[in-house]
């Protein structure tokens, strides 16, 4: 029955004259392969399927140089098997043999190809990408291939998307009469998304009770979008807010609390991108089980790498600085440019390409959102970074211990806190974050020498106005200036977005000249 | 007193310096080896400039304890207020010969002179844009910042934002200012080819009075009574308002005049160097300048000079001779300098303070950063 | 002709987040008149001192001063301006200036930029400083930076600079603390001395100090008037050695 | 107990200490007078690390301090009241009270109930920062966050600077407590003549930085003291 | 004529070693894509020491760093020519760093060789331009979209500067003489650096789910880029949805991404590292030997310095000096084999003819070349598209001799040129 629903499926397949669609997808010339490939959909050969999948993933080969009979062989685990028939061949030689290639035009024959293929497949995540597929051609010749997927349709969700495309088919064919052509409008306003608008604007000459429909439902199709648009500026301005956290949390530390003007906090941060890229190749070469929790190792490997560089620069360098902060400055430059420098000799200046494991990739749909995971992973660590800092700081009065260092260095020592110990400690703690921050950031950005420079001035943006030295502030800060980013880009575009973003911290400033959070009374000139 | 003898002496090397050169490079015909090739003026002149900005820095950074990281700002906006006047002397030599647009206008279809453009045909309009354009910027930002009591890193933050957002503003294209490839391909200033010799020379003669007289002009404020006010300030701003000082009219005053100062020097840079562009706005060469001042010593006019100066030879002579890992050497020297020269490298020359400074004063300052800090 | 009163605080109140520093307090000075104000750790001396110079805004309450001056609406400098001196409890100075410099700052004059980027020390400037530096004992330490001077000496570091910008009023937070007791005694004559031609407020817990100044004395506690009245009559009041003397 | 054994002290060029010699034993108050700027902050400050010394020996129970950072010398027993409270302005009363845990163990960690008789006020200002205390109050801090290290040399450098008579008198009774408990030394700086009169057992009067007068309270010539602290 | 004049400062030495000097960014934003082409310059030299040098002579590399900073590339530049007296400067890679060096090269009569595909609107008689013309690459590019794609709507997405900004208003102004209404048109501009993309990317999709084919022509420039391809990859845009086609995007800047999603996405150049051609597997190997690390890619600029270096050799050959007005005049015409087959001749204007290919990204991070221009196409340094180019054509050619030359006023514009 499959082979009768496809042939009915698609009725228009023109036939090359070869013929043989074997013979075509054999060939050389992308548009020739492509017609192959919807010939053999269609043709109901029961290698079909097989065929094409290899095709897709690159495992069919042809000869090298034309011949008559145009052989093709699907590369198995276990050898070669002669495409046509299936049956295990003894393996050419190699040179005689190449790899079928496939482009964009190919490419997209496969995709329908699979389209009408998988509507019967056995997994109903397939035959629901393949209803999809339909549901975006909306091509009325497929209508009564879905109909017939219909009928014997048992997944709710599946079955859902087929009346869709059943509905927008129907829609673009002109037959059908008005009341059912106003219940496939329905339908695709309960989908509410814009290729439903789209599809319903691009339909003219409609009777009046269904022109009618078809603007009511374009209309709360609309609203419903505007209001999803407002949902998605406040993500995106979040998930903005959830990097720029990051990237300036280490600082809050280095800079808020010990008020070391630290130019080389970028460059810790990219320390932990680098990191990340390193244990990468590591994991690959070690242990290839693990490659998708890569990353998950180079969390503590980064915050171990940064936060030792941090401490070794700290007992080097920083503590000869305690009592003139401003020199911290040119050190910390200095410093920079070093670290940037030994990146680009050990690794070279260009991009290093750290992979994203697939837990991390691609997008979930909410309503009428996309979110993409790793943005929301993103989120998610940001916060836990955030959470598990301030809990360190509480531990065995640690963070008492840093503030009263930081207030009264001297004082501290008389009170028998080793004031050493705490200044790499805290060093070393903000340099750590940061290498964290670098993890993530390395799945969002290039991994390159200049990789910190990008996020330095953000950073200290982000620490002076959640106010220095006040952890809350930063988290109030970075989502502060993200949202209001991400509020203003859709009228005014990125670039003014940003220029508008540093006016109004400026202003902001001015209102606040302490940050968010402002000390008040004595204590604030004491 | 010392420091004014270090003073006056450094005043006679800009000067004497930049006339040897000059006469060296003029004089002497080109084949003998005491000749000073024009590479040479050109880099001077470009140095002195840096000096300048870096005089205008240490005004503030180093005596009214206001550490700019925007201060390049001012610098590029003297530079294209110059850059503009330059580019209205090309006239019709543009590659599209058009007598009124710059190339860069006909370039993005614009077919008449915008508003803000008229006037800079004039030698002297152009010279009051520089001093008038910086100047008031600076006036207005400060006159906000230090009323409502902004300072410290906070003050830092938006001098840094400040030079960031024009940087974006003037990378875009429609701003009208030839977007982020700036304005370029000067032809004469005051009818002097610019790169004839001897107006090259010219121009450094130029600049290092300017750099003198700029000097002069920031010791006699720093050592009036002023000056002292602006030290108190730096120290306890909220005591010296119990004494009946306005802390936020003193900063302004030496915030502005620093400003234009900047400007002046950006003004000069641009002829020099052939270009100006956003990127002069970036963050970074704000920072680099203050970078310069801590090198030389802050707080010592003479040491802002002396940075601005080493620094630069030392990137110029490394970018070639060490290509590869100048980085290296000049970040190094930048970490030495901070660990081995508490006071920048006039710190070798004047004991006027016990080194590193007694304890409690450090944890003065340091109380005071804290302070600021917050 | 009873000439008006030179300070006058009516029904102020502080209270930093819930609690009251200043209570409804109420206090007059006339002009010309030495006050000396005691009271526990805590009652609001100084925080009264910090309302009088517009350090601190009150919630409620008014400050004249003369004839009808708010100082409320004023800020610091514009009250330091009106000739009203402090001496904080903390010894405050300009710690990289030297003792000289930070006297000359004080002295009295013209505060604006205009005039400062001009000014060049006078003859009679010079004299001043010269005696003030005597009268605090800092003649070795002229030339030193402040930061170096020992606390009491910056103690006496601030009184000059007090007595430099010679206000109508002087409000002196604690000049005994760091004395010695012949030091006290001196700076007890000293006050007196300048209470000839000035109104002065003192605050102080050293009673033979207070005693010394021999003037009238308002006792506060948690933020409002507890006594007032002569030494001695302090000294009996019950209230007060509950609240502050102890026995 | 503690001898310090004639040091010198500099500060940059200026000589602050010349050959100071003291000893305060154990159980009893030794008192240093002297009057503004001879040397006596300076000498605590040498006891305690805060500020090198050029010659001489610091012993403390027969134990070399000389090498010792600050920290190493809390932890050897010493506590320390400074002059100008340097009370942490942004840590809460509670928490300055608490920075002397860092140097505790774990069951030690809590705070005294002494201090709380001795400055009541304090218990209802745990939550307040302490640099918004009022001078009186951040003195009185000072002295309690000295006592929770639970010292065995207890340095007091002008404490009773700025604090009310009553509670003057008070800390009076709780220094002679302290001492007569007779585990602790206390090292008492004061120009408050009467008070450190009454306390010391021992005292040394300082002269632009030398010692120039010292003895036992039996034997002190009051007359001769007060010379040296008039001009 | 003030050239002369100039000749006599900057006149290279006749003897001893030829000096070439290599102006690129090693250190800065820009050192990511300038040093490779420090790195292919060397070897160049390298290679050709091993052959005897030019004219018996032995070349010598003066390699400088201006840090990505472009007043530092002018006194660099006038470094090089004035004091280190080289023969030819291989160097540059953005417009600015090109215009802030345009000055030193005419006033001290040097020679540049410009790698690097523009936005074209120059063309002077001391720069050869050995990168593509936008007519070069940008037009043949969206000829492919609209022809064998058939794509409808179209979005240009740029990096906010010259560059993007000339490439976009020169393709507007194709599309529209092509009939697409303003409507199918969206162009848009992000920052330098830009690396938040959910925004844009989502409205690039809505733009896109409009029904009719829809595709980006990206004109991103470096940094951007990877977080731009990411986010299109996350967001499930398939190159078979909506193809983006980039010019800014090589080999080089691939290999620092994931191409898996981005299979299929393209990118237009004259030249792919995977064309099979003999000379340029050659070449390609000769390089991962020089750099002895077989990870490092060849991409379009460093082919172009390839054949820039080799055209320059064989001009300074015919010309018998390093005078740089005899080689100057000697390059025009010289032609060299590209590395995809076929010739690149220096034309009159100073521009290489060019094949330009299309290629598909692959997951092994290559291109796969779909499309290929039937010929070579002459470069057009003055767009026709723009009205206020459409007349200028430069040739350098006596009796013309002119960069911008107004073919219906019939004068050389910008006379100081001459
Ligand atoms: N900013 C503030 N926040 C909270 N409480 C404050 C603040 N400033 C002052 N206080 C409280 O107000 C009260 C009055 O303080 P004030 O300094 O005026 O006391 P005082 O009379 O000067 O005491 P002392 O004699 O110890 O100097 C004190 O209890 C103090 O803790
Ligand atoms: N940090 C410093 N730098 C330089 N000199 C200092 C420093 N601190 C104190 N001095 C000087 O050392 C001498 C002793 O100072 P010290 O503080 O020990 O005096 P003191 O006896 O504590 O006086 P007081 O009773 O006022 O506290 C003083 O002359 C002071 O000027
Ligand atoms: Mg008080
Ligand atoms: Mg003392």
């Amino acid at each position: 029955m499959l082979i009768a629903a496809l042939s009915a499926a698609v009725p228009t397949a023109p036939a090359h004259a070869g013929g043989d669609p074997f013979a075509q997808i054999a060939a050389t010339n992308f548009d020739i392969v492509a017609q192959g490939v919807q010939a053999l959909a269609t043709s109901g050969n029961p290698r079909a399927a097989a065929v094409i999948d290899a095709l897709r993933d690159g495992k069919l080969y042809a000869w090298k140089w034309p011949r008559p009979d145009a052989p093709l062989y699907i590369r198995s685990a276990t050898g070669f098997v002669d495409a046509r028939s299936g049956a295990p061949v003894e393996a050419p030689a190699a040179i005689n043999l190449r790899r079928v290639i496939v482009n964009d035009s190919v490419r997209a024959a496969i995709a329908t190809a699979e389209g009408a293929l998988g509507l019967f497949a056995k997994d109903p995540a397939a035959r629901r990408t393949a209803a999809e597929a339909l549901y975006q051609s909306a091509d009325p010749g497929a209508l009564s291939l879905i109909e017939r997927a219909l009928t014997n349709e048992k997944n709710a969700g599946v079955a859902q998307v087929l009346r869709e495309a059943a509905a927008a088919a129907l829609l673009k064919s002109d037959n059908g009469s008005g009341s059912t052509r106003i219940a496939a409008v329905d339908e695709l306003a309960t989908r509410s998304d814009l290729s439903a608008r789209n599809l319903l604007a691009s339909l003219h000459s409609e009777p009046p009770p269904v022109a009618a429909a078809i603007a009511g439902a374009i209309h709360d199709i609309d609203r419903r979008l505007k209001l999803w648009s407002l949902v998605e500026n406040l993500y995106y301005g979040v998930s903005l807010g959830a990097v720029l956290l990051l990237a300036a949390s280490g600082l809050a530390i280095t800079f808020g609390v010990m008020g070391v003007i630290n130019m080389a906090h970028g460059e810790m941060i990219m320390t932990g991108a680098y990191t990340t890229f390193v244990v990468q190749q590591l994991v690959a070469a070690t242990m290839p089980g693990l490659n998708e929790f890569g990353l998950l190792i180079a969390v503590p490997a980064a915050f171990v790498v940064a936060g030792g560089l941090g401490i070794v620069i700290e007992r080097c360098l920083i503590r000869f600085l305690y009592g003139r902060p401003l020199e911290t400055l040119l050190a910390t430059w200095g410093l920079s440019l070093v670290l940037q420098q030994a990146v680009r000799s050990i690794f070279g200046a260009t991009n290093q390409d750290v992979t994203s494991p697939a837990w991390m990739s691609g997008s979930l749909d909410v309503g009428g959102l996309v979110l993409t995971v790793n943005r929301l992973w993103i989120i998610l660590f940001a916060l836990l970074v955030l959470g598990g800092l301030m809990a360190t700081l509480r531990w065995g009065g640690l963070g008492r211990s840093i503030r009263a260092v930081m207030q009264n260095r001297r004082m501290a020592a008389v009170m028998g806190i080793r004031t050493p110990w705490i200044d790499a400690l805290t060093f070393g703690l903000g340099s750590g974050i940061a290498g964290m921050a670098g993890v993530a950031l390395s799945q969002i950005d290039n991994v390159s020498p200049n990789l910190g420079q990008n996020y330095i001035v953000d950073s200290f943006i982000v620490v002076v106005v959640g106010g220095v030295g006040n952890l809350w502030g930063t988290l109030f800060g970075a989502v502060l200036l993200g949202i209001v980013d991400k509020f203003v880009e859709p009228f005014e575009g990125a670039v003014l977005a940003k220029i508008i973003v540093l006016v109004f911290l400026i202003l902001f400033i001015q209102r606040r000249p302490q940050g968010l959070f402002p000390l008040k009374g004595r204590a604030a000139e004491a | 007193m010392r420091l004014d003898r270090a003073n006056i002496a450094t005043l006679s090397c800009v000067l004497g310096g930049a006339a040897v050169l000059a006469a060296m490079n003029l004089l002497i015909p080109a084949v003998s080896p005491l000749h000073v090739p024009d590479f040479v003026i050109a880099i001077a002149g470009k140095y002195l400039c840096y000096a300048i900005l870096a005089l205008a820095i240490d005004l503030v950074w180093g005596y009214a304890g206001i550490l700019t990281l925007g201060h390049a700002a001012f610098f590029a906006l003297g530079g294209y207020a110059m850059g503009m006047y330059l580019m209205r002397e090309i006239g019709a030599r543009g590659v599209y010969a058009n007598p009124t647009l710059p190339d860069f206008m006909v370039f993005i279809g614009w077919t008449h002179l915008p508003w803000y453009w008229y006037g800079f045909s004039h030698f002297w309009f152009a010279l009051a844009m520089v001093v008038v354009v910086p100047g008031t910027l600076a006036f207005v930002f400060g006159w906000f910042a230090f009323r409502s009591r902004v300072s410290g890193v906070y003050l830092s933050i938006i001098t840094q934002a400040l030079t960031y957002a024009l940087m974006l503003a003037f990378f875009r294209n429609d701003m009208g200012f030839g977007g982020n490839n700036g304005m370029t391909d000067f032809k004469d200033v005051l009818g002097f080819p610019l790169n004839r010799e001897s107006t090259e020379t010219g121009l450094m003669l130029v600049t290092a009075t300017v750099l003198s007289l700029s000097f002069l002009l920031a010791r006699a404020m720093i050592h009036s009574r002023f000056g002292k006010v602006l030290i108190a300030v730096r120290d306890a701003e909220p005591r010296t308002r119990f004494l009946g000082y306005r802390p936020e009219s003193y900063k302004l005053v030496v915030w502005t005049v620093s400003a234009i100062i900047a400007a002046i020097g950006g003004a000069l840079y641009v002829p020099q160097v052939g270009i100006i562009n956003p990127s002069e706005f970036a963050p970074g060469n704000s920072i680099e300048a203050v970078i310069w001042v801590a090198v030389g010593g802050r707080g010592t006019l003479y040491g802002a000079i002396l940075g601005a100066m080493l620094v630069n030879l030392g990137k110029t002579w490394l970018t070639s001779a060490l290509p590869d890992i100048w980085l290296f050497a000049i970040g190094g020297l930048f970490i030495v300098v901070t660990l081995f020269l508490p006071r920048g490298i006039t710190g070798l020359f004047t004991t006027r303070q016990p080194p590193k400074g007694s304890k409690q004063a450090s944890a003065a300052t340091e109380a005071s950063m804290r302070e600021a800090a917050r | 002709m009873s000439e008006p009163t030179l300070l006058y605080l009516d029904g102020v109140t502080v209270s930093f987040d819930g609690f009251k520093a200043l209570n409804e307090l109420s206090m007059v000075l006339e002009p010309g008149e030495m006050r000396a104000v005691i009271g526990p750790n805590g009652a609001g001396k100084t925080t009264m001192m910090d309302v009088i110079t517009g350090k601190t805004r009150p919630d409620q309450g008014r400050i004249v001063f003369g004839a009808d001056i708010d100082l409320t609406k004023l800020d610091e400098p514009a009250i330091a301006r009106l000739g009203i001196g402090r001496k904080f409890q903390q010894p405050t100075v300009f710690e990289t200036l030297t003792v000289r410099d930070n006297l000359l700052l004080a002295l009295a004059g013209d505060r604006s930029p205009r005039f400062t980027l001009w000014a060049r020390e006078s003859a009679d400037e010079h004299a001043q400083l010269d005696r003030l530096l005597a009268t605090i004992r800092l003649v070795q330490e002229r030339d030193r930076r402040a930061a170096e001077l020992s606390h009491g000496q910056k103690q006496w570091l601030e009184i000059g600079m007090l007595l430099a910008q010679d206000p109508k009023l002087l409000l002196i937070d604690e000049p005994a603390a760091g004395m010695t007791d012949a030091e006290t005694a001196e700076t007890a004559e000293l006050l007196r001395e300048i209470n000839r031609t000035r109104s002065v407020v003192v605050i102080d817990h050293d009673m033979a100090f207070v005693r010394a100044l021999g003037v009238k004395i308002t006792v506060l506690d948690e933020g409002c008037v507890l006594a007032e009245g002569s030494i001695d009559a302090i000294q009996d009041n019950p209230h007060v050695i509950e609240v502050y003397l102890g026995r | 107990m503690l001898s310090i054994e004639d040091v010198d002290l500099y500060y940059g060029a200026s000589h602050a200490l010349r050959g100071v010699s003291v000893t305060a034993r154990i159980g009893e108050v030794t008192c240093i007078l002297g009057r503004n700027g001879v040397g006596k902050t300076s000498l605590l400050r040498a006891i305690f690390g805060l500020q090198p010394i050029r010659s001489g020996h610091i012993r403390w129970e027969n134990r070399e301090l000389d090498r010792l950072p600050p920290y190493q010398r809390a932890r050897a027993g010493l506590a320390m009241v400074p002059q100008g409270r340097e009370i942490f302005p942004r840590l809460s009363v509670r928490e300055n009270l608490e920075t002397g845990f860092a140097m505790l163990p774990r069951p030690l960690r809590r705070l005294p109930d002494e201090i709380f008789e001795l400055f009541p006020v304090l218990r209802g200002m745990l939550g307040r920062r302490g640099g918004d205390l009022s001078g009186g109050q951040q003195q009185q801090l000072a002295i309690a966050r000295a006592l929770v290290t639970r010292p065995r040399l207890l340095i007091l450098d002008e404490p009773t600077e700025g604090i009310q008579p009553s509670i003057i008198k008070e800390i009076g009774r709780v220094i002679e407590r302290l001492a007569a408990r007779g585990d602790m030394a206390i090292l008492l700086v004061e120009q408050y003549f009467e008070f450190a009169r009454d306390l010391a057992a021992s005292y040394f009067v300082m002269e632009r930085g030398e010692i120039v007068l010292s003895g036992r309270r039996g034997d002190m010539d009051e007359t001769a003291v007060r010379a040296h602290l008039t001009v | 004529p003030p050239a002369k004049a100039a000749t006599a400062i900057a006149a290279t030495p006749e003897t001893g070693p030829i000096k070439v000097g290599i102006l690129h960014s090693l250190s800065g934003t820009m050192a990511i894509s300038e040093v490779p082409l420090k790195d292919v310059m060397l070897m160049l030299i390298a290679e050709q020491n091993k052959k005897g040098g030019v004219m018996g002579r032995p070349l010598e590399p003066v390699v400088v760093d201006p840090a990505s900073n472009w007043p530092l590339f002018a006194e660099k530049a006038k470094q090089l020519l004035s004091v280190d007296k080289v023969a030819a400067v291989f160097g540059c890679w953005t417009s600015v760093s090109r215009k802030s060096v345009l000055p030193v090269f005419e006033h001290l009569n040097g020679i540049l060789l410009y790698p690097v595909q523009y936005e074209g609107q120059e063309c002077s008689r001391n720069v050869f331009y050995t990168g593509a013309a936008p007519n070069q690459q940008a037009i043949p590019a969206v000829d492919y979209l609209m022809n064998q794609v058939g794509v409808k709507r179209w979005v240009l997405e740029g990096t906010d500067y010259v560059y993007p900004r000339t490439t976009n208003k020169i393709l507007e102004a194709y599309l529209k003489k092509k009939g697409f209404g303003s409507a199918d048109i969206m162009i848009n501009y992000t920052p330098f650096g830009y690396s938040d993309w959910q925004a844009e990317v989502a409205k690039i999709k809505s733009f896109g789910s409009a029904g009719k084919k829809t595709a980006v022509v990206s004109t991103i420039n470096g940094d951007a880029n990877v977080p731009f391809y990411k986010e299109l990859g996350n967001r499930g845009i398939k190159a078979t949805d909506i193809p983006v086609i980039a010019f800014s995007v090589g080999e080089q800047e691939l290999a620092g991404i994931d191409t898996k999603p981005l299979v299929g996405h393209l990118a237009a150049w004259n030249y792919f590292e995977s064309v099979d051609t003999p000379a340029n597997k050659e070449v390609v190997a000769a390089f991962k030997k020089f750099t002895n690390n077989d990870k490092r890619v060849f991409n379009d600029p460093m082919e172009a310095h390839y054949i820039g270096f080799n055209i320059w050799v064989k001009a300074v050959e015919k010309a018998a000096t390093t005078n740089h007005d005899a080689v100057i005049d000697a390059m025009i015409g010289v032609a060299h084999p590209n590395l995809s087959g076929d010739y690149a001749t220096m034309m009159p204007n100073h521009h290489l003819t060019k094949p330009v290919l299309i290629g598909e990204v692959q997951e092994n991070g290559q291109f796969n070349t779909v499309w290929q221009t039937p010929g070579l196409v002459v470069a057009q340094p003055w767009s026709p598209y723009l009205p206020e180019s459409k007349n200028l054509i430069g040739d350098w050619l006596p009796p013309m001799s002119c960069g911008s030359y107004d073919v219906v006023a019939g004068k050389c514009l910008g006379n100081h040129k001459a």
